[in-house]
């Protein structure tokens, strides 16, 4: 492993961890934000019969470059009643919450932050930890609409959990083990191993998973979309209504520090899901490295294929934000306990009862 | 409960229609162009920059009384009997000296109202809409070709024809009268 | 426990609000989420219409009436000057009545887009307003092409029309129906028939028939209410009488009759009866010249007269009196979104801050026609 | 039922009034007393021959047929004469018209409010003191609809003139 290599190399093993740990935060969540921004403006520019930036670089690719210089050099303005220490470590809280997340994500059999056995009971933790951001960011605001906006996230992303949580439940008892290393392990090289069609699990057993994952999958995802306040559950920052939610008073970096922060938590959603049902690093069709018989090529190509997956649900994402329409907070409310959570624990069950035929 | 299962379904199959639709716009032909470099060639009829041309204006003062914002203002001198301003394009005798035609565009209203009461159509709207300006002042459209001094100057030979046609007509209500005066004072 | 002491809370909205349709302030007593009063106020963008015209010649209000609605302001050409026209029963040719028709409808069309378009964004679905402009892009091609402008037209003039129609407009227009077609069913599967959406307009903002008549409501939002009332069918001005087309009306198939989906749904099928219109006017239009009965200094006798038509908004009323002078003594307008909006307060009390903008987006008001 | 009709039936029920139809280009005029104007208009949306369900408009005019006095400064300004405000109603069942006219002093220009007939008539009545200065009595908060609440003057009227300052800020352009 990268960090135990690290380790050596810096003769003290908790710098060694520190540093494989954070590897992630400088080499792909920077390049990836900026780009998924440019992404999510042609993705919908396109959908929507237009053309997208293509003036800034070419074809537009320095736009969101531009766009950060842009923020760098605008005013950091504090509104004057705001509650100044709220208002300024609100941003880093959430920054933090999201990228915490990403120490524990398997990128390739090679590498990964940290190998902890929980990982994916760390990143369920963690993620939950920029609740606290919003809120502190909606008070701090001292605006009537960013209150609102922050009630209304909390109370979103809380009860979201929920579901979240019992569809990795369901996906964790098929699968046996919480450690994402292990888990991307076991899913080996044929897509027809991937936990979403059943697994490495031989028998009958294999074909009952079928339903049962896909199911827990679909559920996962909605309720992601949920935690990452993306349409069609983006209300704490609804333009229409509350002008822009919890982020209404920023501007400048710390604007951009939400921007990020939200564009980070979606990478971080999408991989959970990737490394959990899709097979996290393997890929689908066999490793060229084995064919051409060059065995440093494998890691390289199980980062691309992670990255690749990861990436293909962002694009799900954005493509469900420029589809839907909005829900009310009630509704939300509804969708989360009404529909979303009995289904999961009826899913629970089936599952629970598949793993005791033998 | 058949409500229950009815709400999910419809949710999962609506979703999935408008995203077919969106999906399907992913590949359609885009339909805004690049504005500066490719621009849309407007019809004929379009209206948005004024344009007079003076040569061609009596000064009959239609447009302006036309116009409901009150933005042209013009000015005329009555031309002397002994000068010759020369003929429109559509064969009018021009009687008067146009000494000015302001077109306030920033307070035009593009309405056309003053294109068709003119007489020698020497007022149109062209198809120019990028004429932004810094100052304000700018776009106050001077169109008379007659500098400030030859205006002052048309003004003053008037004024002095004026004097002088006053002063005939004082002289011939002295002669008319009985007690004949000698009329030495309508030569000069 | 002691009961917490909870207050209510007046959270402003507006006149800078992202969803209020331009300068209109929402004074809104909340009571947590759930909504205790809504007191509009409005007056942001008054520019004294009433005074103007008392100023200008009866010509020169044409292009003041066009500022009034921006979105329709082909249809408030068509309501001054039929009134004027009747004033002084000035009988227009056969060839300028068809084109006042065929122009009112594509007006109507491409103002039921916007209202349509924005209605989306106010629930949050963006993508439908763009393809709505798109569409909306083509009629303000046509216009341009006809009259030379693309919002405000001052083309109908007292007694006929400023241009006739160019060759190349019946062509143009078909192939714009031909696709409009197309894009209103992609609208459909898009917003209309979207459970997200439904969930979000159905019983939402219910106005009962007999409190829309008693408030004045008209147009697509008493039509929303079930009530049958189309000026064009129940009375007919200029010759809608020669067209058939049908009156959609609310009948409540998403949640009760009245209700934010129903006012939506009216303005997408009224699109649909639009183009109808357009179609058989194509056929029937005979030839002539559009500016013959125009009569060089209009000074109508002394009189008063009121005069409505139904525009994209509802019913625009004109009040005209003349003094025999040159400029009209009084011109008073009966706005649409004037009177619709008053029932604001009355469909939003009890539900939550989405559903006002909800309701203010089903209500379709545009502040240059409120504020006159 | 064209205007007479209507007429009759309202001769009927209020006999000792006295009202005067109009001809007019647009259609005929019914001048009504102001003081009965309430339970006429309440007569009118109750009595099933009549059913007037809808106010369609309800404007403010100034007659300005008082006597012109010229001012020093060249503006006129108006004593006695009429201002007034009036009604076009429409059945939704019948499909008639009708329209009333109330005349009013200029002095203090009075006039019962319908509001409590017709819902539609508040924001108009409000809109009519507004730009007129026609009180209308018994109107639930009688304020300006269009201008700022502290504004001076009643546009509308014929001898209006702009105030010079408003709130320190100059209005003539």
């Amino acid at each position: 492993m990268i960090s135990d290599y690290l380790a050596e190399f810096f003769g003290n093993k908790i710098l060694g961890y520190l540093i494989s740990a954070a590897l992630p935060l400088f080499l792909w969540i920077l390049p990836y934000a900026l780009y998924a921004v440019y992404a999510e403006r042609k993705v919908s520019a396109f959908m929507q019969d237009r053309i997208g930036p293509n003036r800034v670089g070419p074809k537009g690719l320095l736009q969101t470059i531009a766009d950060i210089l842009k923020l760098i050099q605008k005013e950091d303005i504090v509104p004057a009643s705001a509650d100044k220490p709220l208002f300024v470590t609100a941003p880093y809280v959430i920054f933090a919450g999201t990228f915490a997340a990403f120490a524990a994500l398997p990128f390739s059999s090679v590498y990964i932050g940290s190998n902890i056995d929980l990982g994916v009971f760390y990143i369920m933790a963690v993620s939950s930890f920029s609740v606290i951001g919003i809120l502190m960011a909606g008070w701090a605001g001292n605006n009537k609409y960013s209150l609102y906006g922050a009630m209304r996230s909390v109370a979103q992303i809380v009860s979201y959990e929920v579901p979240a949580l019992l569809a990795i439940v369901t996906a964790v008892m098929v699968i046996g083990t919480l450690n994402l290393n292990e888990i991307s392990q076991m899913q080996t090289s044929r897509f027809w191993n991937w936990w979403i069609l059943g697994g490495p699990v031989e028998g009958i057993q294999k074909f009952l998973y079928i339903i049962p994952m896909i199911i827990a999958f679909i559920i996962f995802f909605i309720a992601s979309l949920a935690e990452v306040n993306r349409t069609p559950f983006d209300i704490p920052e609804a333009e229409s209504e509350l002008v822009a939610g919890f982020h209404t008073e920023y501007t400048g970096m710390k604007f951009a520090m939400f921007f990020l922060a939200e564009y980070g938590n979606m990478f971080v959603v999408s991989a959970i899901s990737v490394s959990i049902f899709f097979g996290g690093w393997q890929s689908p069709f066999g490793y060229l490295g084995n064919s051409l018989g060059i065995n440093w090529l494998i890691p390289i190509e199980q980062v691309f294929w992670f990255l690749f997956k990861g990436s293909l649900l962002v694009l799900v994402q954005m493509w469900l934000r420029w589809t839907l329409p909005r829900l009310r907070v009630d509704q939300l409310m509804s969708l989360c306990w009404k529909y979303l959570t009995p289904y999961a624990f009826i899913n629970l069950v089936i599952v629970g009862i598949i793993t005791l035929i033998k | 409960m058949k409500e229950y299962l009815r709400n999910t379904w419809l949710g999962i199959y609506t979703v999935l229609v408008g995203m077919k639709v969106t999906l399907s716009h992913l590949f359609k032909p885009k339909v805004t162009i690049q504005y500066p470099d490719v621009r849309i060639q407007l019809p004929e009829r379009a209206r948005n920059r004024l344009y007079v041309n003076i040569d061609d204006c009596i000064g009959c003062d239609q447009c302006s009384r036309a116009c409901p914002v009150d933005c042209i203002e013009i000015e005329t001198v009555k031309a002397v009997p002994g000068e010759n301003l020369g003929i429109t394009s559509n064969g009018k005798r021009k009687a008067l000296w146009v000494t000015k035609f302001d077109i306030d565009i920033a307070k035009c209203c593009y309405c056309g109202l003053c294109v068709y009461p003119c007489p020698t159509e020497c007022i149109w709207m062209t198809d120019v809409y990028e004429f932004s300006e810094y100052r304000r002042e700018d776009l106050i459209y001077h169109f008379s070709n007659l500098s400030p001094e030859e205006a002052l100057q048309k003004k003053l030979n008037y004024k002095k024809f004026e004097e002088e046609k006053a002063r005939q007509k004082a002289a011939q209500a002295t002669t008319a009268n009985p007690n004949p005066k000698q009329d030495s004072g309508n030569e000069n | 426990m002691a009961e917490l002491k909870t207050d209510q809370i007046v959270l402003n909205m507006g006149p800078q609000h992202p969803s209020t349709h331009g300068v209109l302030r929402l004074e809104v007593v909340l009571d947590g989420e759930v909504v205790v009063d809504v007191k509009p106020h409005i007056g942001y963008l008054h520019r004294c219409f009433e005074k103007h015209a008392e100023a200008m010649t009866y010509p020169q209000v044409i292009p003041y009436t066009d500022r009034m609605d921006y979105l329709a302001s082909m249809y408030m050409n068509f309501g001054y000057v039929e009134a004027v026209e009747r004033l002084m029963n000035i009988e227009v040719p056969e060839r300028v009545k068809y084109i006042r028709v065929i122009m009112g409808e594509l007006q109507r069309i491409a103002s039921h887009l916007v209202a349509v378009g924005t209605f989306g964004i106010d629930i949050g679905a963006f993508t439908p307003f763009l393809y709505c402009f798109r569409d909306r892009e083509r009629i303000l091609d046509l216009f341009e092409m006809t009259c030379g402008a693309r919002l405000l037209y001052n083309y109908m003039w007292i007694g006929g029309l400023s241009h006739d129609l160019p060759p190349q407009f019946i062509p143009k227009l078909k192939s714009f129906l031909k696709d409009f077609r197309k894009s209103l069913k992609e609208l459909n599967d898009l917003l209309s028939y979207n459970k997200i959406f439904i969930d979000r307009t159905a019983n939402i903002g219910v106005l009962p028939a007999d409190t829309a008549i008693n408030y004045g409501c008209t147009g697509p939002v008493l039509r929303g209410s079930g009530v049958n009332w189309d000026l064009r069918k129940n009375d007919p001005y200029s010759i809608y009488d020669r067209f058939d087309f049908e009156v959609c009306v609310g009948k409540g198939e998403m949640g009760t009759v009245g209700d934010c989906w129903d006012r939506y749904m009216v303005r997408v099928r009224e699109m649909e009866q639009s183009c109808r219109i357009i179609e058989q006017a194509i056929e029937q239009i005979p030839d002539g010249d559009v500016t013959s009965a125009i009569p060089k200094r209009v000074k109508p006798p002394v009189g008063e007269i009121y005069f409505r038509v139904e525009s994209p908004k509802g019913e625009l009323g004109y009040h005209i009196v003349s003094d025999g002078s040159l400029n009209p003594f009084r011109v008073k307008v009966r706005a649409p979104s004037f009177v619709n909006l008053q029932i604001l307060p009355i469909i939003s009390r009890g539900h939550l801050v989405a559903d006002i903008i909800a309701n203010l987006g089903s209500l379709d008001i545009v502040l240059g026609e409120i504020d006159r | 039922m064209t205007a007479k009709e209507i007429l009759e039936i309202i001769k009927e029920k209020f006999p000792e009034e006295q009202f005067e139809l109009k001809e007019n280009i647009g259609g005929e005029i019914l001048i009504v007393p102001a003081k009965i104007l309430r339970d006429l208009c309440l007569f009118l949306r109750d009595d099933e021959r009549l059913a007037f369900d809808v106010l369609m408009n309800l404007s403010g005019l100034d007659l300005a047929d008082g006597e012109k006095k010229k001012l020093e400064d060249g503006t006129i300004e108006i004593v006695g004469g009429h201002l007034a405000t009036v009604y076009h109603l429409h059945s939704m069942k019948f499909n008639h018209k009708l329209t009333l006219k109330v005349l009013l002093p200029r002095e203090n220009p009075v006039v019962p409010s319908v509001e409590r007939v017709w819902r539609a008539a508040d924001w108009h009545e409000r809109e009519a003191y507004d730009l007129l200065g026609i009180i209308f009595e018994g109107h639930h908060n009688l304020k300006r609809i269009l201008l700022p609440e502290d504004w001076e003057g009643y546009p509308l009227r014929k001898d209006y003139k702009v105030q010079e300052f408003y709130q320190g800020m100059k209005v003539p352009y």
